[in-house]
C-alpha cells in the first residue's frame, strides 16, 4: 500500500522562479528566504519519496475563464511547464503517473467530489517553483507528480472547509492505492498577500504566523473560516491558505511539525514553509 | 479580530474588488485579451497595434482607455482580473511591485519599504 | 422569487435533429414518436416560462479529455450550437440569463459541489434537439437559458445518488433568485440505449417504464442505483438517466405527473417523455 | 433482476466496455484525432490523407489498423469513445445504426429490426 510520508507547505510566485533563474539564492535580498530550504531539502533526500502530490492553483495558464474548474486533478503521462507571459524559462516537463491518478480521480468521485479530470494539463509557476526549490537540480529528481489544482480565480472559490474536506479524501485514496509507493504532497502558495486594489502590498503577519501553528495541530479552526474573512486576514491572494488546508486534510490527525521558516517579504509576499511528517 | 462564520455578511474589504460572477461578466472580453498574452507571438501583436488587438477582443471604451493609460485600478473597475492583468502588465516588463506602486500611489522604493515593514 | 413551474425530460438523439431538420415528422417512422410531444408544448404555451435550465450531457463537443468536469454550469450571454462532424445544420445561438447563471453557481458552490463555471460553452444536440422540440419556431421561443452539463464520456461519472443531491441544490438556487421569473427545467437524455461493443442496440424497456413510474414518486430508489448498474440495466448511454435524476431532484417533493409518453425505437434509442408540474 | 448496491462487484457486463481511466490512457491519441473531426476542415484534411493525419496524432499500429479497417470493435480496444468514434463515422456518413450493425455483426436491416423488437 502506498504511504504518506508527510507533506510540505511552501510560497511559490514567480519572483522566486526568477531568482533561481538568474542565480540570486545569494544575494541580500533573497538569502534569509531560501535559507529556509536546506532541511527539507534534506528531509527529502532521506525519505526518498517516489510521488510528490503536488497541490496548487493556476494563475491564468491552464485554464481561462470559458471554463474554470473548482478543483481539478491531472491524469497525464506529462506535464508541460509554458510561457506564463513575464519572462520565465520554461522548464522541462514533468513525468506523471495517469494510472495512481486514476485512482485518486475514481476514489474522490466515489466520496461525492466533483472533480475535473485532465488528460492535459500545463503546470504554471505554482506547480514548478516549489519542485524547483526541493529539487534545485532536477537530475536527483527520481518522483513522479500528480497535479491537483484548486480555483482561486473566479469566485466562488470552494470554501476552506469544502478544501480540508477534499483533502481528506485525497489522503483516504492515496492510502488505499495498492502498489507500495512512498508520497510526499506539495501545498503551494500563500501566505498573507494582495497583488491588486489599493489594498495591494496587504501583508498579516499575524494571521500568518497563526496559520503556521494552527495548521498543525488545529485545521478546523482555520477551516471554519469563510471565503469571505479568508480574503479579509490574508489578502486577495492569500487564499492560496486552501492549498496548505487540503494537504493538511490528507495527512494523517497526527503530525509532526519538523521544519518551519517564515519570512518577510519575498516581493509582495509573507513566505512560509512548513514540513510535516505524518505520525506513524 | 476575527469575524464570526455564520455572520456571512460579506461586508465591504476596503481596497479589495472580489472577482465575483458580476466582475467577471464585465471584464470577460478584457480577461481574454489578457489571457492571450501567455503567448509571445501575441504579446508581439499588442505591442505592433494596440489599438486592432483590443479591438479584435472587442473591448469597451472603458477598458481601451484603461489600457491605453496602463491603468492597473481602472482595469480592475472594468471587469480585469489581476491574474491576467499580471501577464497585461508583463510586456512592459512590469512586475507585482510595480503595479502595486502604481495601484498606492507610491513609488516603487516606497512600495518596497511598506513590504518590509509588515515584518517588523 | 423565482418559481420553478415543472420540469420535461425528453430523449435528445441527433436523429431526432437530423428528422427535424429534413422535415420527417410526420413519416411513417417518425410520426409515433413527434406526436408524443404537442402536450409539452401545450403546457408550455399556458405557463411561459420566463427561464430554461436545460440539464444534458456534452457528447464530444465543448469538452474533451483534455478536462471533463463532472459538473458544469453555463454563465454565458449566449451560447452557440456549432459543427458536431455529421451534419446536422448548425442552429442560431442561444440567449442566456448569466446573471442568474451566477447565481446558481455561487448557490450551489455554498451548497459543496464543485462545479465547473463556463462562461462560453457550445451546445450540442442534447441541448439544442430537446428545445427544437419545445419550440419548433423559434420565433416563439421567448426564454433565456441555463445549460447545466453532466459527465456522461469519461468514467467515473458522478453517481445517481450525487445527481440527484445535485439537482436538490440547483432547486434551491432557483427557489432564492430574487426576481420574479417563471423557470422550467429540461431534462435531456434516455432511456435505455448502448450505441458501444457487441452489446450495441440494447434496450431496456423492463427498466425503462420503471424509470417513467418511480422517477415520479420515488427517485431516490433509481438515485440507489450505482452507476455500474445504471450501465448494466440502461446500456452505456441510458446512464442519461442522471439528466432526469438531477431534475427530479430540482422539482418539489411533490409533483404531479402532466403527461409522459414511450416509444421505441427511435435510432437506437428507446425515447421517453415526461411532464411534470410542480404541485402547489 | 437489480444487484444490490452494497456489492459494488463492477463485475463485466458482456459486450461493454467502461470508457474508465484504463482505456482513457491507452486511446487520448485516437479520441484527440476523432474530436478534431467536429471541424470540416479536420475531416477535409483527414481524407485527403488519412495516415498523414494519424501520424500528426501519434496514433499506435493497432489504432492505425482499426481506422484504416473503419472496425468499430477494434477501434474500441484500441481505447476509442463511441463519443468520439461517432464523429469519425460521420465522416463517412454512417449513423449509430450502422455501426450498430457492424459492431454485432449484423446487416443494416437485421439489426434496425432487433431494435423495433425491443419495444414488444
Ligand atoms: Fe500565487
Ligand atoms: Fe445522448
Amino acid at each position: 500500500m502506498a504511504t504518506i510520508l508527510g507533506g510540505i507547505c511552501t510560497s511559490h510566485i514567480p519572483a522566486i522562479g526568477a531568482a533561481i533563474a538568474r542565480g540570486a539564492q545569494d544575494d541580500d535580498y533573497w538569502k534569509p528566504f531560501f535559507d529556509g530550504y536546506p532541511p527539507a531539502r534534506d528531509w527529502l533526500r532521506s525519505v526518498q519519496p517516489d510521488i510528490a502530490v503536488v497541490i496548487y492553483n493556476d494563475h491564468g495558464l491552464n485554464f481561462f475563464l470559458d471554463a474554470i474548474p473548482t478543483f481539478a486533478i491531472g491524469a497525464a503521462h506529462q506535464y508541460h511547464n509554458a510561457d506564463e507571459g513575464w519572462g520565465l524559462p520554461t522548464l522541462d516537463p514533468y513525468p506523471g503517473d495517469p494510472a495512481f491518478s486514476w485512482h485518486i480521480i475514481n476514489s474522490v468521485v466515489e466520496d461525492e467530489f466533483d472533480v475535473t479530470m485532465c488528460q492535459e494539463m500545463r503546470v504554471d509557476h505554482a506547480f514548478t517553483v516549489p519542485l524547483s526549490l526541493m529539487w534545485p537540480d532536477r537530475s536527483e529528481m527520481h518522483i513522479k507528480t500528480i497535479p491537483i489544482e484548486i480555483n482561486t480565480v473566479q469566485h466562488p472559490l470552494p470554501s476552506p472547509k469544502r478544501c480540508y474536506a477534499f483533502g481528506q479524501a485525497i489522503g483516504r485514496a492515496l492510502a488505499a492505492y495498492p502498489k507500495d509507493l512512498k508520497v510526499v504532497l506539495l501545498a503551494t502558495g500563500g501566505l498573507s498577500h494582495q497583488l491588486d486594489g489599493k489594498r495591494a502590498g496587504f501583508i498579516n503577519k499575524e494571521f500568518d504566523l497563526r496559520c503556521m501553528t494552527e495548521i498543525v495541530d488545529s485545521p478546523e479552526a482555520l477551516a471554519a473560516l469563510s471565503t469571505h474573512e479568508l480574503v479579509e486576514l490574508a489578502g486577495t491572494q492569500g487564499v492560496e491558505l486552501m492549498m496548505w488546508l487540503t494537504m493538511r486534510g490528507a495527512l494523517g490527525s497526527q503530525v509532526r511539525q519538523v521544519h518551519s521558516h517564515y519570512h518577510i517579504p519575498v516581493s509582495n509576499t509573507a513566505a512560509g514553509l512548513l514540513l510535516l511528517e505524518n505520525a506513524a | 479580530m476575527f469575524v464570526s462564520q455564520h455572520t456571512q455578511d460579506n461586508h465591504e474589504i476596503p481596497g479589495t474588488t472580489i472577482f465575483d460572477g458580476e466582475m467577471a461578466m464585465r471584464g470577460y472580453q478584457l480577461n481574454k485579451m489578457c489571457y492571450s498574452f501567455n503567448e509571445a507571438e501575441n504579446r508581439d501583436a499588442f505591442l505592433a497595434d494596440e489599438d486592432a488587438y483590443c479591438e479584435r477582443f472587442g473591448l469597451d471604451e472603458e477598458q481601451r482607455d484603461a489600457i491605453r493609460n496602463r491603468n492597473v485600478l481602472s482595469l480592475i473597475k472594468a471587469g480585469g482580473n489581476v491574474y491576467y492583468l499580471a501577464k497585461f502588465a508583463g510586456i512592459f516588463g512590469l512586475n507585482v511591485q510595480d503595479i502595486g506602486a502604481q495601484q498606492t500611489g507610491m513609488t516603487v522604493d516606497e512600495f518596497k519599504t511598506k513590504l518590509e515593514s509588515a515584518g517588523d
